[in-house]
């Protein structure tokens, strides 16, 4: 990483080190400054203000809008803003799930899910009766063609999974999947809040009929999220959230909705995290995701070898494609374990890390994930495998 | 280093060798389960008022050390204590780890050696599980 | 106002006359330097993380549910963090209305209702079979006791109006409303949008059962609302949103949820947001609520007799008791007159504020609509004035 | 004062009177409503084509002067325009008003006193509407 990228990220200066990207990114200057000037110098809501100021915050909100499509490859119509991935998903539960499954449909899920998006389908599930059918992950954990092919069947209406694991690092091979799905009549619904930070995503190419992203994971704003929806989708689709803003005429008994996006857009929307956004994709593409993949997964590729060179750990994912790590120190509870790093002002996370289900599957409580990104470096991988070692003897001393 | 403040002999020792532990299938007694999802920790206390008198406490955890090695330091504390008693133990208790006010004469026995807790934001639940389920096993009396 | 103020809200810099805060407020330094310290500083996630600056970024979250609870007069836990208000009077809908209303139940709302509170119902009538009741509106519009009587049966199961209005400015009497709603057994669901900037709102002593509003009416960042709900009502309610950190227990089958508010606030929430919420709250509690109100009552008075003096000028709401006033230039559409003020760098509305129905009632198609607030001056409104002012003379000039 | 480049005579005078104003009961003709919530314009316009001629063009506007007279005079022009013609004038006018590349050749007659909309972009909803409805109800057929 170089000297600019350091200044870019003013959170590095604190000395800590960041390993929890895969919970929330560093912002850079660009988009902190982005909204810093909606709230200092425009402060205007969107669509409804005539003057000047209403008008370039209308402007930068839909610049937004088609910059996210351009990136994604996707038309800006398909793009709907939303609070975050877990409203995203939920979005879909609700306006497709809802209303166009039965107790003769199923649902094909895996147990990689974050929570945000296998609690929306056990809900639908629990509501319409449609069944939950599980990939049988292979015993890395791992998602194949060949186990999605035994669970799908011509019952199938919706496969949610991830792109990317937040757990395991994985990355999943959607477009086989969505191709079968889709020869069965199945709708395929994306998790994609682990790769769009990572991956070139072309939804084009990938044909999928929902994908879900938030921005805090990608160098953008807490508080804004997206939803890509194929337009034929959309158009038929009934509204979620109902509010200002996202309707034509009102009246007393019915009510007619916008087209897509505005329509799953009730109220004021999270407009300065919007823009803020805007400039997140333009600092992933200046500096180029393919760059930031490749730099990404060498220092992930180094940390897991590092870590598997030391006696007394257990690296869960030695296959990751991608920046996230997952492990245990044998005979440590994450917990205790982390409480060290902390120390050392290393930033990883503990816990389930809202995935439950992989944790069942791995046969574990808790474990600990580091996750390096493109501000992070080689260096400190190395203080990090330091750490981790002395953690290890310290936590052994104490008699664990 | 610091850590050391956290990481008692004592609690260690509970840690290894949780007293009071396994769970009994008895109606007289009341449980209260409660579930750590972001850190993975599971702590059931499970109690025996007699007499407003607690005739037994029983503790299944499974966790980091500072939430197992805390059930059972209060199970070995609260066995015998009247429940009111008991029930200011466990609030006084609760305000050390999490850095509030408490009662410095109070005599939480055993249960001190988990007052380094606080200067451990992250650590003040671990700590504290067993002792609120305690808590709630009595109010749900 | 005095030059603090002025120098508070850097918005005011541009020269331009700000009267929109109806739609949406200016932003003082104090909240913009907060979302500032935590995009910048922070970066982290809440609850998850273990390092410093994950349990400063929790802490801070949490301070301001608990500043939020103080600032109206309700317990912590009954504060849900939301995007918006209109999120807000969602969850209500789905989560209270769609589950515990039938074809036997009856609704009352009022036209003066926000579409992001009527059209949730309306919906929840759609879904459950019942019936929207209209209370009748005095001859200026504003909902009297005893029209409300009229409407409220046995059946009546949830009444849902706004604090107040913000088309028409009215005060609404909820708090014998609430006491007569509450003698039948159903709930009460207000809207307090416009209100949390305007008065002491004292949820104790109101005993209304769900109470929504948005951050950015009250000095606050876009994206993040908040909704209070009763705690006995929040208990026994279903999540509306699923997602991560909302869970205790998840297994295949089966899930159990945390303890409100934990419940309904389902992923990453919008952290940055809800930290500048914070200080807009200490902002109004500084300056003190009653002396912003009546500052603001004056302005708006003086802003409404001056206009009442003018020919050519109809002013639907002459006894607004807040900030907005509602007119129209005689002959002249809402949106002509509009282009005139923009011109002029005063920042009005037109349109339908989302509130058609209140429109319906008045037998119009669009209405202007000039809300002053603390950071506005007396100077501005002459200025106001005289501008209305020329553009009656432009119009009739050209030919209107 | 720059509000003169928007506030032209001719968009006043059809304004002021509108021409083809009222809708007919007739099945020949497609009709396409736009209502713009936002700001209570209310629009239809109606086409009757024959041998790919606009033989008849109508409208019922209600909303600002720019959304009015631009309703009007779309229906002067395209009375008698073949469909091929008619659509690609709408597009050119579209692309006018709302400051994007346009064919400056193209002579968009009467419309063209719309230009000034360009310089006001909370204006060029109103302008465009009528024409959107059109090419809409031209795309149903
Ligand atoms: C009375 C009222 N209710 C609800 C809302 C909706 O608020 P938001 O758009 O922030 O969700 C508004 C603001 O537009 C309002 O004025
Ligand atoms: C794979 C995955 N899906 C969904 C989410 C939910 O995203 P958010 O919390 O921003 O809504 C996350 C992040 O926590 C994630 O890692």
């Amino acid at each position: 990483m170089n000297e600019k990228i350091f200044n870019d990220f003013p959170q590095l200066k604190s000395g800590m080190i960041y390993f929890d990207t895969a919970a929330t990114s560093l912002k850079p200057l660009s988009v902190i400054e982005a909204v810093n000037h909606y709230n200092k110098d425009l402060s205007s809501n969107i669509n409804r203000g005539m003057y000047d100021k209403g008008i370039e915050t209308t402007e930068l909100y839909e610049e937004t809008r088609v910059k996210i499509a351009h990136f994604i490859n996707a038309k800006s119509e398909e793009i709907i803003f939303t609070r975050g991935a877990t409203s995203s998903l939920n979005l879909v539960a609700y306006s497709w799930g809802l209303n166009n499954l039965d107790k003769d449909s199923e649902i094909i899920i895996s147990e990689q899910e974050h929570h945000s998006q296998f609690l929306p389908w056990q809900f639908v599930s629990k509501k319409t009766g449609a069944k939950i059918k599980f990939i049988e992950l292979d015993r890395f954990g791992r998602i194949t063609v060949e186990a999605f092919k035994k669970t799908l069947t011509s019952k199938t209406k919706v496969v949610a999974i991830n792109y990317v694991s937040n757990v395991l690092g994985y990355v999943n091979p959607i477009k086989e999947i969505t191709e079968l799905a889709h020869e069965v009549g199945a709708i395929v619904v994306i998790d994609g809040a682990q790769a769009v930070q990572h991956l070139k995503v072309d939804l084009k190419s990938l044909n999928i009929d929902f994908f879900a992203f938030s921005g805090h994971k990608m160098l953008g704003p807490t508080g804004i999220g997206v939803l890509y929806g194929k337009s034929s989708h959309l158009k038929v689709m009934q509204p979620f959230e109902y509010g200002g803003d996202m309707n034509e005429d009102v009246e007393k008994d019915i009510s007619t909705w916008k087209k897509a996006p505005q329509k799953f857009e009730a109220g004021t929307m999270p407009i300065g995290s919007v823009i803020g956004l805007g400039k997140a994709v333009d600092y992933i593409e200046n500096l180029g995701i393919e760059n930031i993949d490749e730099y990404t997964k060498k220092l992930s590729r180094y940390l897991c070898d590092e870590l598997l060179k030391l006696e007394g750990v257990t690296v869960y994912n030695p296959y990751s494609d991608s920046g996230v790590i997952t492990y245990n120190l044998n005979g440590i509870p994450a917990h205790d374990a982390i409480s060290y790093y902390a120390e050392k002002k290393i930033a990883i996370r503990s816990g389930q890390h809202c995935a439950k289900l992989i944790h069942d599957f791995l046969g574990i409580h808790s474990s600990l994930r580091a996750t390096v990104y493109l501000y992070n470096t080689l260096d400190e991988v190395n203080t990090f495998i330091e750490v981790t070692k002395k953690a290890i003897e310290y936590f052994k001393e104490i008699g664990f | 280093m610091n850590l050391d403040n956290l990481y008692r002999e004592i609690i260690m020792e509970h840690y290894k060798n949780p007293r009071n532990k396994g769970l009994l299938d008895d109606e007289r007694y009341h449980k209260i389960r409660i579930k750590n999802p972001s850190c993975g920790d599971d702590i059931t206390i499970q109690t025996l008022v007699e007499d407003d008198i607690i005739k037994d406490c029983r503790q299944e955890a499974t966790g980091c050390s500072i939430s197992v090695a805390s059930a059972s330091v209060l199970t070995e504390i609260m066995i015998g204590k009247p429940v009111e008693e008991a029930l200011s133990l466990a609030e006084n208790f609760l305000n050390m780890v999490s850095n509030k006010e408490f009662n410095h004469d109070m005599d939480l026995e055993e249960a001190e050696v988990f007052s380094g807790v606080k200067q451990f934001p992250a650590r003040i639940k671990c700590a504290s599980i067993a002792w609120v389920a305690f808590k709630d096993s009595l109010e749900s009396e």
